[in-house]
């Protein structure tokens, strides 16, 4: 057994455990939109006491519960794994639930705005079915030929390793909206979708990535992307989307020639 | 008000829900309604790993895994059910992989497995790696394969469609289902979907507590469906408390940490689970650990200034391994705590985690409408329904297994059932109810608010309903939720817009987490003994004589309109196992 | 049809499905979405992007090769004047150099400004003649050049 | 303003910014500086002429800039090669950016006196 670790309190344990809760005034800009209401757009801002250990998804619940229960936005999970509520907070996207106000600088103001590129349905809701769209236009499942065999399908660990990264994603569409080519006009696959082919791509049961590329060859295909690294920035789960579009795109020119 | 006709009907898209989807819609017209997006669903919360006597890496069977599941279970388990559970559970693994799901591996490239808490060989010699895993997103793993799954086969589905309430018609003197009421929170229109089969799965009610590892949206609405329409729900006083929550947040690390080789430990850095279960430690039963957690803080050996939280300490294991096997919980304790788990213990205490109980199905899931009756052409499976297989406490990584061997089933049967009947009329003017539920919402000028009321609930859960009852704490529960219930009737919402009104949702959601928070304190008052989750300390051991059956709560309705519940038993399914101490 | 092919099979397939005559597997890839690309079937793209790449390597070593020679060696720009030009064309491999540079940057700008059209121009007319002005430009650009280099007479008038 | 914000990305998506904004500026000059060297093909003095005006410390100070342009342009896009073709360039593509950056001033700083030596004697005399 391993001796006590307890004598050696590091100072972020302490920092962790003795957060009496203090409070601090934080400022929420919210971009405002209710087509019921008004075609306008607004910017409205918030008063809140939070603690700065707290969440802008705790933050935005106080507004939705205290202050005005029409603001609205999608959560769930609240602590990233579900990807509901990726949104523009000071600018870049981020998961409401994965951001702390501590680390997004509590003493200016906090812009929050939905992401950028889809169609604003009400507030921070946007219409998130070009998105799914387009991932289920790479025909994100598996793809076998022949008879199933009886036990499982064998896999080394290296070859799981080799697309390990790309199945961590949440679909939150985080990446695919802060992508300046697909902003333009919402046409290109976009990273979300480039990273859940390439997940099927380099998984060696999978006997599709030859359609897949193909799909991805075409005109609004990974040639859009500029290797802006937005997507990679953006993505809450730390997949390294650039990376992986990249190796696609080293896929279809080696398989060309 | 629109109406749709399909021949099957799944509420929920989580795993239950695509997994029933998947067969149903090979066999029958199908729609699945789901108030998030699928992809959304609180399954992909799930860490650990998924059951099943694989036995890829050591000796294992389906039996070892039926006997630990009924342990697990104190008894309480249907035992019938569980042998199918352990049984179909090679299979239900098997078919994920075949569906693409990437499990970890072996050296020899079969599916990797690991300890997990209660899983033992040989009847409880010593802990077996029956987990199936993918790293700590077995959960993420499965829905993402289900749904591309979904996809591949074409499932039709709604999404952000709120079901409301299940629409049975009497034919012949027998309650049959006719459809369900989806309120769309894109335009605030109301849907009837006819339908000659329905399943439930819509998951699982945890947020009416406060500490808890669920999801926003877990508010328990198809067991409020189903109860509001004169259905039973077995077993609502089990609830499971998982042992190791991040402080304060309930965020879930999972069982998993232990089974890598993770430790409990109190302020004087003991490993005190030694104590409390000599043989499993800290990989004895959820409940065990968790009453051990708290045992240790009433008597004031917790850690922090307020001595309120134990750690999870995870220092002494590899860097890499935690990286390779637990990548995400390790990034929760960075994210929100700012701690450092390579270092430093993580402050974690027990998080309200999931139902046992839940609507009343038999082992092809169709729904009972008493001990025996079934509902025709009404289905429930996950942790919405009760089979049971958990009985009176859930064992880590059966909850994964259970919705893919009886959400599959479900799926089956339900779609097998719609091929076999008719239509059955819908009632008239099937939408009044939600249409009146919805409008005296929108129009009510009531001074309470919904934030507050869901707040109050909470906070008296977690008093009086959580790791310890007594009598006296149950009936403070029961006493502030009528009062609550009392306040809820003059509920007002700000949102009166039709298009995404999720403040108007919120207050149905609350709606059902009363009535569930009630049966849940009134099962719980009735049990006057300690068995799995429930542990009440006026009445701190079990009582096979008087306890060993099934709770059943009704919903009833007096003439003057007044609302009781009613309380049943029903026996438990015994075959193999006889009730022993649970020893771990 | 065979003696063992079970006669429901036949039977049902006309109206509904049955639990033990599932609705046939559909073949992906599936039913695709009005904002699915038709499959070009082409590599245009790819050979696009690829040849940027390869170009851009090579006009490192023209162009800034360029630049050198004539902004910073003997007296950057001063030096610079008919003489200077009619002395480099002298060589054919001057001629060449320049031949590939200008060949090879209007290509690659020309189609890097395609791309910037693609993206910007929201319309789809707007987006035609705005391609066709680059390429008419471009066309007339390389030609023009091309006819330099090779016509150029040191010993004009 | 109430039309949202400005995407606040990082040193990529700037640095591909840079990139688009000095291609299609190369571009540009590339086709007026073809036409102006076709002038070789009308007479010596129709060229003379227009190299005259290059002289001038204003168009001097502007090719100045189409070098930066030009060099930035050059050697981000061999970022973007490596970055493509690399295996290791998507992770390293930060560092890669500031080392082009490096390279890029002093390289501007070497290329300051030779481009700008002409106008630099005009106005200061030598
Ligand atoms: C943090 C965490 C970790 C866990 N780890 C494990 C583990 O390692 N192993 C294990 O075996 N189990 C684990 N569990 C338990 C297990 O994940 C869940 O019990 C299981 O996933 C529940 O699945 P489900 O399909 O029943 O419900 P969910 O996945 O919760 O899905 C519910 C679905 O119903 C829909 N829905 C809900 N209400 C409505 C409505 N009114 N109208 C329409 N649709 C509705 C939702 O949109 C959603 O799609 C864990 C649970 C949690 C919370
Ligand atoms: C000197 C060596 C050069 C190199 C190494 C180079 C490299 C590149 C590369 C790799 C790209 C592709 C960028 C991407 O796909 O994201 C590119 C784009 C481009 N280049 Fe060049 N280039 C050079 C010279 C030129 C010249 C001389 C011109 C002008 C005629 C030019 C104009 C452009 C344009 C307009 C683009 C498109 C920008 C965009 O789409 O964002 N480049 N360059
Ligand atoms: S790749 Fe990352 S940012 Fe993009 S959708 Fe997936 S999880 Fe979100
Ligand atoms: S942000 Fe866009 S341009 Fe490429 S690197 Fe990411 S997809
Ligand atoms: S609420 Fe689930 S990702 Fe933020």
């Amino acid at each position: 057994m391993s001796t006590p670790t307890l004598d050696k309190h590091s100072a972020a344990l302490d920092a962790a455990e003795n957060s009496a809760f203090e409070t601090i005034t934080v400022t929420l800009r919210v971009r405002r939109f209710n087509p019921e209401v008004s075609d306008e757009v607004s910017w409205v801002d918030y008063q809140l006491e939070m603690d700065p250990k707290e969440r802008v998804l705790d933050a935005l619940h106080k507004v939705k519960w205290e202050i005005d229960g029409s603001l609205t936005f999608r959560r769930s999970c609240a602590h990233g794994i579900c990807g509901s509520d990726a949104m523009r907070i000071n600018g870049r996207n981020r998961l409401a639930c994965k951001t702390l106000l501590k680390d997004i600088n509590p003493e200016k103001p906090i812009t929050i705005e939905p992401i950028k590129g889809m169609a604003v349905l009400k507030d921070l809701v946007v219409d998130m079915e070009p998105f799914f769209q387009a991932y289920r236009d790479v025909m994100p499942f598996l793809i076998t030929k022949g008879n199933e065999p009886t036990r499982e399908r064998r896999q080394s660990a290296e070859d799981r390793e080799r697309f390990d990264d790309t199945t961590k994603c949440i679909l939150c569409a985080a990446c695919t909206s802060s992508c300046p080519v697909f902003w333009n006009d919402g046409q290109y696959f976009g990273p979300a979708a480039i990273v859940n082919a390439h997940r099927f791509i380099f998984d060696s049961r999978d006997e599709g990535g030859e359609q897949r590329l193909e799909i991805l060859n075409d005109k609004e295909g990974v040639w859009r992307c500029r290797t802006t690294f937005n997507c990679t920035d953006a993505c809450p789960r730390g997949i390294e989307v650039t990376k992986a579009i990249q190796e696609v795109k080293r896929a279809l020119i080696t398989r060309r020639f | 008000m629109q109406i749709h006709k399909y021949d099957t009907v799944i509420v929920g898209a989580g795993g239950a829900g695509m997994r029933a989807a998947i067969e149903a819609t090979k066999r029958s017209r199908t729609a699945v309604l789901t108030k998030l997006y699928p992809t959304r669903s609180h399954t992909g919360a799930a860490q650990g790993g998924m059951a099943a006597a694989l036995a890829n890496v050591e000796e294992d069977n389906w039996e070892w895994h039926t006997f630990d599941t009924i342990k697990g279970g104190d008894y309480l388990v249907d035992q019938d059910a569980a042998e199918i559970l352990a049984k179909e559970a090679i299979d239900a693994v098997l078919d994920l992989e075949k569906m693409g799901l990437p499990f970890n591996r072996t050296p020899n490239g079969t599916i990797d497995q690991r300890r997990f808490g209660g899983h033992t060989r040989n009847h409880g010699e010593a802990a077996v790696r029956r987990a199936c895993y993918a790293a700590d997103r077995t959960g993420h793993m499965i829905l993402q394969t289900l749904y591309q799954n979904c996809v591949k086969e074409g499932v039709e589905f709604f999404n952000e469609f709120y079901v409301l309430d299940l629409l049975l018609t009497e034919v012949d003197g027998v309650k049959r289902t006719a459809g369900v009421v989806a309120y769309e929170l894109a335009t605030g229109e109301i849907h009837v979907f006819q339908a000659k089969a329905v399943v439930f799965a819509s998951g699982g009610t945890g947020k009416f507590f406060k500490v808890t590892s669920n999801a926003h949206t877990l508010t328990g609405d198809g067991q409020a469906v189903a109860y509001r329409r004169g259905l039973p729900l077995e077993d609502m006083e089990f609830f499971q408390f998982h042992p190791t929550g991040i402080w304060r947040m309930g965020i879930l690390l999972t069982e998993g940490a232990r089974g890598e080789g993770g430790i409990l430990r109190n302020k004087d850095g003991e490993r005190f689970m030694e104590k409390y279960a000599p043989v499993m430690k800290d990989l004895a039963s959820r409940d065990v650990v968790s009453r051990a957690i708290y045992t240790e803080i009433r008597e004031g050996r917790g850690c922090g200034p307020e001595g309120d939280h134990v750690y999870l300490d995870l220092t002494h294991l590899p860097p890499e391994q935690l990286d390779a096997k637990l990548p995400d919980i390790t990034e929760f304790a960075r994210t929100y705590l700012g701690i450092e788990p390579y270092t430093d213990p993580v402050p974690i205490q027990p998080t309200a985690h999931y139902a046992m109980g839940g609507i009343p199905t038999n082992v092809q899931g169709e729904v009972l409408a008493d001990n025996t009756t079934v509902v025709p052409g009404l289905y429930a499976a996950g942790e919405v329904a009760c089979v049971s297989v958990h009985g009176a406490n859930r064992l880590g990584t059966n909850s994964l297994l259970d919705i893919n061997v009886f959400g599959r089933r479900a799926g089956i049967a339900a779609a097998k059932f719609a091929a076999e009947n008719d239509f059955v009329e819908l009632p008239e003017n099937p939408s009044e109810l939600v249409v009146s539920q919805v409008e005296s919402l929108r129009e009510s000028t009531g001074n309470e608010r919904v934030a507050e009321i869901r707040k109050a609930l909470q906070e008296t859960m977690d008093t009086n309903a959580m790791v310890f009852r007594t009598e006296q704490t149950l009936k403070q529960a029961v006493e502030d939720i009528a009062e609550l219930k009392q306040r809820y009737k003059n509920v007002s919402v700000q949102d009166k817009g039709k298009r995404y009104n999720t403040d108007l949702l919120e207050a149905i959601e609350l709606g059902n987490l009363l009535d569930l928070a009630e049966v849940l304190a009134v099962s719980a008052l009735a049990r006057k003994e300690s068995r799995g989750g429930h542990y009440r300390e006026d009445y701190p051991n079990r009582d096979d004589v008087n306890f060993m059956r099934h709770t059943m709560a009704y919903r009833e309705v007096g003439e003057d309109g007044t609302e009781s519940i009613r309380l049943d038993y029903k026996p438990v399914v015994q075959t193999r196992y006889q009730p022993m101490e649970r020893k771990y | 049809m065979s003696a063992e092919t079970p006669v429901d099979a036949v039977a049902t397939s006309a109206t509904t499905f049955s639990p033990d005559n599932p609705a046939p597997v559909i073949e992906p890839p599936r039913a695709r979405s009005k904002r699915t690309p038709r499959a070009t079937r082409t590599n245009f793209e790819m050979y696009g992007w690829l040849f940027m790449r390869l170009s851009g390597i090579v006009l490192v070593v023209l162009v800034l090769g360029h630049l050198l020679i004539q902004l910073v060696l003997d007296g950057g720009v001063t030096k610079i004047g008919f003489a200077f030009v009619a002395g480099r064309w002298a060589s054919p491999f001057w001629q060449l150099w320049d031949l590939c540079m200008l060949w090879l940057a209007m290509l690659h700008g020309a189609n890097g400004l395609r791309t910037v059209i693609n993206d910007y121009a929201e319309r789809d007319t707007t987006r035609f003649w705005l391609k066709w002005l680059l390429y008419t430009a471009t066309v007339f650009t390389v030609f023009l050049g091309t006819l330099v280099i090779f016509t150029f007479d040191p010993n004009i008038q | 303003m109430p039309a949202g914000t400005l995407y606040r990305g990082r040193e990529g998506m700037w640095s591909w910014v840079a990139h688009r904004v000095t291609g299609v500026l190369i571009f540009f000059f590339l086709f007026v500086h073809v036409l102006d060297t076709s002038l070789v093909r009308v007479s010596p003095q129709a060229y003379d002429n227009v190299v005259a005006t290059y002289k001038n410390p204003i168009v001097n100070l502007m090719e100045y800039g189409l070098v930066a342009a030009i060099l930035f342009h050059a050697l981000n896009g061999l970022r973007v090669i490596a970055v493509d073709f690399w295996a290791k360039g998507p992770r390293y593509q930060r560092q890669m950016l500031w080392s082009v950056v490096g390279i890029w001033i002093v390289l501007m700083a070497g290329a300051f006196y030779p481009v700008l030596q002409h106008t630099l004697r005009t106005l200061f005399g030598s």
